[in-house]
């Protein structure tokens, strides 16, 4: 394969990251906006075209009979630890690659062009520009990377430039916080996988996916550990949880989620860009990427059915209460990753063909298109009544009527509703989960029908409810056509997406899968269960009324509970202020200051102390010396005598 | 045995001298303790007669008496009213003084008892072997030779000469 | 009866040992330039009795003590001149006062 | 003809500029020395830095180059040895680029410019003469003269309790220089014969040549020289000059202390303690392990609650010198260039930091970051070289940190047993708690609002301060871009190390 298109892929956007970033501020805004634009287009193109070649071209290096192969496009030394460990910078090709080429050169293409819209006017447009060009070069270099450490180096580029994104409003305090939280919570996450990826590189002398996922190679990890155990887990178990924790920090999984509501401090297109797109997908990616290797050990696999399960209930249960419409839609993705998650923990190779993996990526397709449309049309009603609570909004229906019906598609799309996308990805998802166990699949329908409720309950507070008095003074309208375009096209492949024959394209093992919908075991009933919760949603919000009150009164050490997110932010911030600042850090410091610099002083102190007492005898009186030294002369001389006589 | 005039002569200045030195160290005005050191000076002068050394009687009044004195007394008169007594002396003070002094004094005696030469001549016969006149000390002052003392001669001259330099560098009013 | 060099060493000893009793307790700084001069004073004394007595045909001893005076006058000279310039700083002669250069 | 030597030069452009300074009298002429030396430094370690790979690349293996003898004091065979491998050429080059920066950020330095240059001449002679040494007698000589400068240049230089600081860090370190000096005399009187025929030996080559010194000696050898070296390498608990140390000091002393001084005690333990003492430092590793482990993770800490900018960083520095001897103790190829790669990014990354400081300081008159905020509004320039010393600080890929980092933890770890492997994961715990406390300041004193409405007057960086600040980030991150020639240039250094290692095992 030609070089030059993946070369490009990669350098167009952080040449135009160094280009804006460096001599940005010398630009109009124009000129920048024009610029990346521009860039990012190109680059969708060249992505486009890579893929396409990759799925549809039958070449020998990308297709061997009806098998997908992976081909490593080019692989470069970068840095050499051992003659064993060596770091390279490459480009893999495969179809999870080629997928999410397309996914996130789309998303950011769109995001970019919203943004002209969005953002105008804004100080710091330029910069805006370039953090999403820099952006866009980690996320791409993280799904090409052809080894696990080149994935390990984009992923912290990735986190640095959604912490500089969040805190683009680098003047309010919560925006500062929000990016600080959300980058040490992922580092803290990173250090896990950074842990991980030492453990496997000791036992596995390569970086390399394709030599990692090797049939064979795992096995003679096991042998080499010796069968040898921690806590029950073997070493590979080990090492593959704690490459999952660092996915666990960037798709907020549960005990590491508290950062992603935060992240909504940041620019709307960032947030559906970033927090809802991409981004937070590639903990999904990174288990997928690996995932020959997690089929070796169940139980990392059941550790991440698990964490899925709770974490997507959780989100959804929470999702229900917020006011804030960015939170509801940051808990919805949590909820929405946590489900790809649990469908990839229970793909197995003997349940549907390993179904779990199929669904998840496509899941992971079609939640990227819908949830960035969803978050674009919230970004559009921020911007028309620059608020972010539900409060500020209600009966906008009949002001804004092309963000209304891409809203709706969007909702309908992520509720589960035949025949937008959300359905087919979602469906495959709960059959491969039946498949797998009928207790998760029966919890996971039900967190799918929670999904329905509160996206409704989002929707009908905005668009419906009651009609806001503030709209006489400041007559909301839909966006300019900058921002309108991608809700349009997004709603539009959002209606279609579901229908792509994703199964042929994308499985775990290159094979192809026919897709079937299991109409009667698994459609059907999330279909009733999704219909049910619109229904509900309905009654409860459509016209302003009592009920919702009524509703959170049944249960209100409940309602307050997932009203504050289970407490978990104040835990966090026990343990992160109360114990580690202020019992660890601050009595480190005091020991250090006192004890430790206390010691050494201590020294100085006491040298000081004794030339001080030494210092006395030497009192400059000659009076005091003679007596002394007459003294003594009289003493020796006494001596002497008394020797002699 | 000696002539009785010179044992008078030595009793009357051993008193002299004892009885003013203690008195020019205990005396609470200093003026006074000056003039008990002339007394003192005197008395050793007297001593140097007797032992025969003239000439280092003579030095010892012109310059001592008459030199150092009198810069004793002129340092006293320009820092000192001459009749301020000086402060009482604390009692620990002088017990230690005194305590150095009885050291010294029963070390030393007990050094000069036990000493075997010391009853060797009488101050006659001793007075009689080395007689010596002012010629020979002038010669021997200016001489280089065997026991000829001229280095120290200029030694001195220029020591001196230092300290009148130092003494009015010292002393100059700025 | 004979005048031994014993009975000439004793008002010697008894200067000297005046001198370091004023030197000791003295606090002004002429009485203790004074005790100093009672302490040399006998030393040039003994000088001057070990060479008439023990060595009568030699001058060492009487050189020594011509020197000695001929310093002593030196020394006296300079250390009075450090005594009147301290006066004209500080208007004392007390040895306890004048700590300015201790330490 | 001992001129014809390119390393005595490192020296003597040096003593060039001291000369000059002695000469000048304008601040013009004094700018003119310092800029012209500082330039003919960086030019002849880049040309020695580009002919020695230009000579490995034909094929010379040569333990060292450039080596040359001159014999100054015949009764104790000490002799002025010189030659570098490459772990000296890059050092060199630090030195140099930091020699660089640090001259240019103190273009208007006051009171006594033409003083304060003449210490600083001093103290980057006594740095340059250590790298190129290979004599340890010659070693500790200019070991020492790159210390008492620093007394100097802090005590009348410096800030706050400048006469205190000075003092403590001046005593600290030559307390360490008292053990170094028993250590190393040990090692010369144990260090067998020498290849003139004297009966002992002072270079280092012919101590590692003539074999191990015997076993006992080694272990009381070992500690004295690695404390030695330790103490200047900020090791717990004897780190406690370092805080007091750099808050006092000027930009430049800074600059060179942290990014230059303290890489002299990394590069003599390994080059002496563990080059010459194998057998003692692969059995008495455990125990620096235990106290290098501390200073990781106990500097991190401790940063997290410092409210001075320099106390933070002093304390960072504590933590990532903890890591290059921690890297070293760990006696493989990769930990071992890790801790070069750290001495290397930590030199440019602190010196960046502490230009940064000392600029910031220059115009807030304070270091307090309660009393500081949104300062990235007000001076955009410098608030961005500080976020990005900050990234390298933290480790981000692309600057120089994350190479280092990751290179020795990716080393460190291949030691399998439990004792090494939780001291390692201790070690990687540091990368969050960096994290923590960078973040922290850089929010705390760059973004949200402006805190105090005087400093809306404030200016940003001039071009002096541009030009320093941009050499040494195009440094960071060209190693963090391109880490793999440096990489290997290491590696093939630490050859002898490592067999003479295996060979005492």
């Amino acid at each position: 394969m030609d070089l030059t298109l993946p070369i490009l892929i990669l350098a167009i956007p952080i040449t135009m990251f160094l280009i804006l970033g460096l001599f940005g501020m010398k630009m109009s805004h124009k000129l920048a906006g024009i610029l990346g634009i521009l860039g990012m287009g190109t680059t969708m193109v060249l992505a486009y075209t890579v893929a396409f070649d990759y799925f549809f071209s039958g070449n020998s290096l990308f297709i061997s009979g009806s098998e997908r192969l992976q081909h490593t496009v080019f692989d470069v030394t970068w840095l050499q630890f051992s003659p064993r460990l060596v770091v390279n910078f490459g480009f893999l090709l495969d179809p999870i690659c080629a997928m999410m080429l397309v996914v996130i050169t789309t998303i950011s293409f769109f995001v970019h062009l919203y943004s002209w819209g969005y953002m105008e006017g804004e100080k710091g447009f330029q910069r805006f520009y370039a953090f999403l060009s820099l952006f866009s070069f980690s996320m791409l270099g993280l799904v090409v990377a052809t080894n696990i450490f080149q994935m390990y180096i984009f992923w912290e580029l990735v986190g640095v430039s959604s912490y500089l994104l969040i805190g683009f409003y680098y003047k309010t305090p919560s925006a500062v916080s929000a990016s600080k939280k959300a980058f040490i919570v992922t580092r803290f996450a990173d250090l896990g996988m950074l842990i991980g990826i030492l453990v496997l590189s000791f036992y596995m002398p390569t970086f390399n996916f394709i030599e990692l996922t090797a049939p064979g190679q795992p096995q003679a990890v096991l042998a080499s550990t010796g069968g040898a155990t921690f806590l029950g887990g073997s070493v590979l178990t080990w090492a593959l949880v704690l490459i999952f924790t660092g996915g666990m920090g960037k798709s907020a999984m549960l005990p590491l989620h508290i950062w992603l509501p935060d992240a909504m401090e940041g620019p709307t297109p960032v947030s559906a860009l970033i927090h809802a797109a991409t981004m937070v997908v590639a903990g999904v990616y990174l288990v997928a990427r690996m995932f020959p290797l997690y089929l070796m050990e169940y139980q990392a696999l059941d550790f991440i059915t698990f964490i899925g399960a709770i974490t997507a209930l959780y989100a959804a249960v929470v999702a229900c209460t917020q006011v804030d419409i960015k939170r509801v839609l940051a808990f919805s993705t949590i909820s929405q990753i946590a489900f790809m998650m649990v469908s990839l923990g229970v793909a197995r190779p003997e349940i549907h063909e390993g179904l779990g993996y199929m669904a998840s990526m496509f899941h992971l397709f079609t939640h990227a298109m819908f949830k960035a449309l969803l978050f674009l049309g919230a970004g559009a009603l921020i911007h028309a009544v620059h608020s972010n609570d539900y409060t500020a909004m209600g009966g906008l229906r009949k002001y804004m009527p092309i963000t209304h019906w891409t809203f709706l598609i969007g909702c309908l799309a992520i509720a589960g509703i035949y025949p937008f996308s959300g359905f087919f990805s979602k469906d495959e998802m709960l059959s491969a989960m039946y498949g797998y166990s009928t207790f998760w699949g029966v919890w996971m329908t039900f967190v799918a029908g929670l999904t329905a409720f509160y996206m409704f309950r989002l929707y009908y507070l905005i668009f419906w409810w009651d009609e806001n008095p503030h709209y006489k003074h400041h007559r909301p309208h839909d966006a300019p056509w900058q921002m309108s375009l991608p809700l349009i096209i997004l709603a539009a492949v959002s209606c279609v997406a579901g229908f792509i024959p994703f199964g042929e394209l994308i499985t775990w093992n290159g094979e192809p899968y026919h897709i079937h919908i299991e109409w009667v075991k698994v459609a059907i009933p999330s279909l009733c269960t999704a219909v049910v919760a619109i229904l509900l949603a309905t009654v409860m919000y459509r016209k302003k009324n009592s009920l919702p009150d009524k509703a959170a009164a049944i249960w209100p050490g409940l309602w307050r509970a997932a009203h504050h997110r289970f407490y978990w932010d104040e835990i966090y911030m026990f343990i992160t202020h109360k114990i580690i600042f202020n019992v660890i850090c601050s009595s480190i410091a005091w020991f250090d200051r006192h004890i430790i610099d206390g010691t050494m002083d201590a020294f100085a102190k006491v040298t000081q102390k004794t030339s001080y007492t030494i210092r006395g005898m030497q009192s400059g009186s000659i009076q005091t010396y003679v007596w002394w030294y007459l003294m003594g002369a009289v003493a020796l001389a006494a001596i002497t005598c008394w020797a002699i006589l | 045995m000696e002539s009785i005039g010179n044992i008078i002569l030595y009793f009357v200045v051993a008193v002299i001298i004892a009885v003013f030195s203690a008195m020019a160290v205990t005396t609470r005005k200093i003026l006074r303790a000056a003039t008990y050191l002339l007394f003192v000076l005197l008395g050793t002068a007297v001593v140097y007669f007797q032992l025969g050394y003239e000439f280092l009687g003579a030095v010892q009044i012109a310059v001592y008496a008459g030199g150092i004195l009198v810069l004793f007394v002129f340092s006293i008169l320009l820092t000192q009213h001459p009749a301020d007594p000086a402060s009482v002396l604390a009692n620990h003070r002088k017990f230690v003084g005194g305590l150095a002094a009885v050291c010294a004094v029963a070390l030393l005696g007990v050094a000069v008892c036990k000493f075997p030469l010391i009853d060797g001549m009488s101050l006659t016969e001793a007075v009689s072997i080395g007689d010596l006149n002012m010629k020979q000390i002038g010669h021997f002052l200016l001489s280089s030779e065997k026991f000829g003392y001229l280095l120290p001669f200029e030694a001195i001259s220029v020591l001196l000469l230092a300290c009148i330099i130092g003494g009015i560098a010292i002393a100059r009013n700025k | 009866m004979n005048l031994t060099m014993l009975m000439y060493l004793i008002p010697s000893l008894i200067m000297f040992a005046c001198g370091v009793y004023g030197f000791i307790t003295r606090k002004n700084l002429i009485a203790i330039l004074i005790s100093l001069e009672l302490m040399l004073n006998s030393v040039d004394l003994n000088f001057v009795i070990f060479n008439r007595f023990l060595f009568p045909g030699q001058l060492e001893g009487m050189f020594f003590t011509l020197f000695a005076i001929g310093i002593a006058a030196a020394e006296t000279a300079l250390a009075i001149a450090i005594v009147i310039n301290i006066y004209r700083s500080i208007k004392k002669i007390d040895v306890s006062e004048i700590t300015k250069m201790k330490f | 003809m001992i001129l014809q030597n390119i390393l005595i030069w490192f020296v003597i452009i040096p003593l060039i500029m001291l000369a000059g300074l002695a000469l000048c009298k304008k601040m013009t002429q004094i700018r003119t020395v310092m800029v012209v030396c500082s330039v003919a430094l960086l030019a002849i370690a880049g040309w020695l830095c580009v002919d020695f790979l230009a000579q490995r690349a034909a094929g010379n293996t040569a333990e060292m180059l450039y080596t040359g003898n001159w014999m100054w004091y015949a009764p104790l065979n000490i002799k002025l040895s010189v030659g570098v491998d490459g772990i000296s050429v890059l050092m060199l080059m630090l030195s140099a680029v930091i020699v660089f920066a640090g001259t240019i950020a103190s273009w208007k330095i006051s009171p006594l410019p033409r003083n304060f240059f003449l210490w600083f001449a001093l103290l980057s002679m006594g740095v340059f003469g250590f790298f190129i040494t290979i004599d340890i007698f010659t070693m500790f000589m200019f070991y020492e003269v790159a210390l008492i400068p620093m007394y100097l240049l802090i005590g009348v230089w410096g800030t706050g309790r400048k006469e205190y600081s000075a003092m403590k860090l001046t005593l600290m370190l030559m307390g360490g220089s008292a053990f170094l000096m028993l250590g190393l005399l040990g090692i010369y009187w144990h260090s067998g014969p020498s290849a003139d025929g004297a009966a002992h030996t002072w270079n280092i080559l012919e101590i590692a040549h003539n074999g191990a010194i015997e076993k006992g000696w080694q272990y009381f050898l070992f500690p004295m020289t690695f404390v030695g070296f330790g103490v200047l390498g900020a090791m717990f608990p004897f780190h406690t000059w370092s805080p007091d140390g750099h808050a006092c000091a000027p930009t430049a002393v800074s600059m060179l202390h942290a990014g230059v001084l303290m890489k002299l005690g990394g590069y003599g333990c390994f080059r002496i303690a563990i080059y010459l003492l194998p057998q003692a430092a692969n059995d008495l590793a455990w125990i620096f392990i235990i106290l290098t482990g501390i200073s990781i993770v106990y500097g991190a800490f401790s940063a997290c609650v410092q409210t001075d900018l320099k106390y933070i960083n002093a304390y960072s520095s504590v933590s990532h010198c903890g890591m290059v001897l921690f890297a070293i103790l760990m006696l493989n190829t990769t930990a071992m260039t890790g801790a070069i790669m750290q001495m290397l990014s930590h030199g440019l990354m602190t010196a960046l930091f502490f230009a940064l400081i000392g600029m910031i300081y220059g115009r807030t008159h304070t270091r307090d970051i309660r009393k500081m905020g949104g300062l990235m509004q007000i001076m955009p320039y410098l608030g961005v070289c500080y976020m990005i010393a900050g990234f390298a600080s933290l480790g981000l890929p692309g600057l120089s940190g994350f190479v280092a980092e990751m290179t020795i933890f990716f080393g460190s770890f291949q030691n399998a047993d439990l004792f090494h492997r939780i001291f390692v994961i201790a070690a990687t715990c540091s990368i969050v708690i960096t994290a923590v406390y960078i973040l922290r300041v850089v929010g705390k004193l760059l973004l949200g609002p402006v805190f105090d409405d005087h400093h809306r007057q404030l200016t940003d960086a001039t071009w002096w301060e541009r030009l320093s600040t941009i050499t040494l980030i195009v440094c960071i991150a060209a190693i963090g871009c391109f880490p793999n020639w440096i990489n290997e240039t290491i590696q093939h250094s630490f050859l002898p190390i490592i067999e003479n290692l295996k060979a005492a095992i």
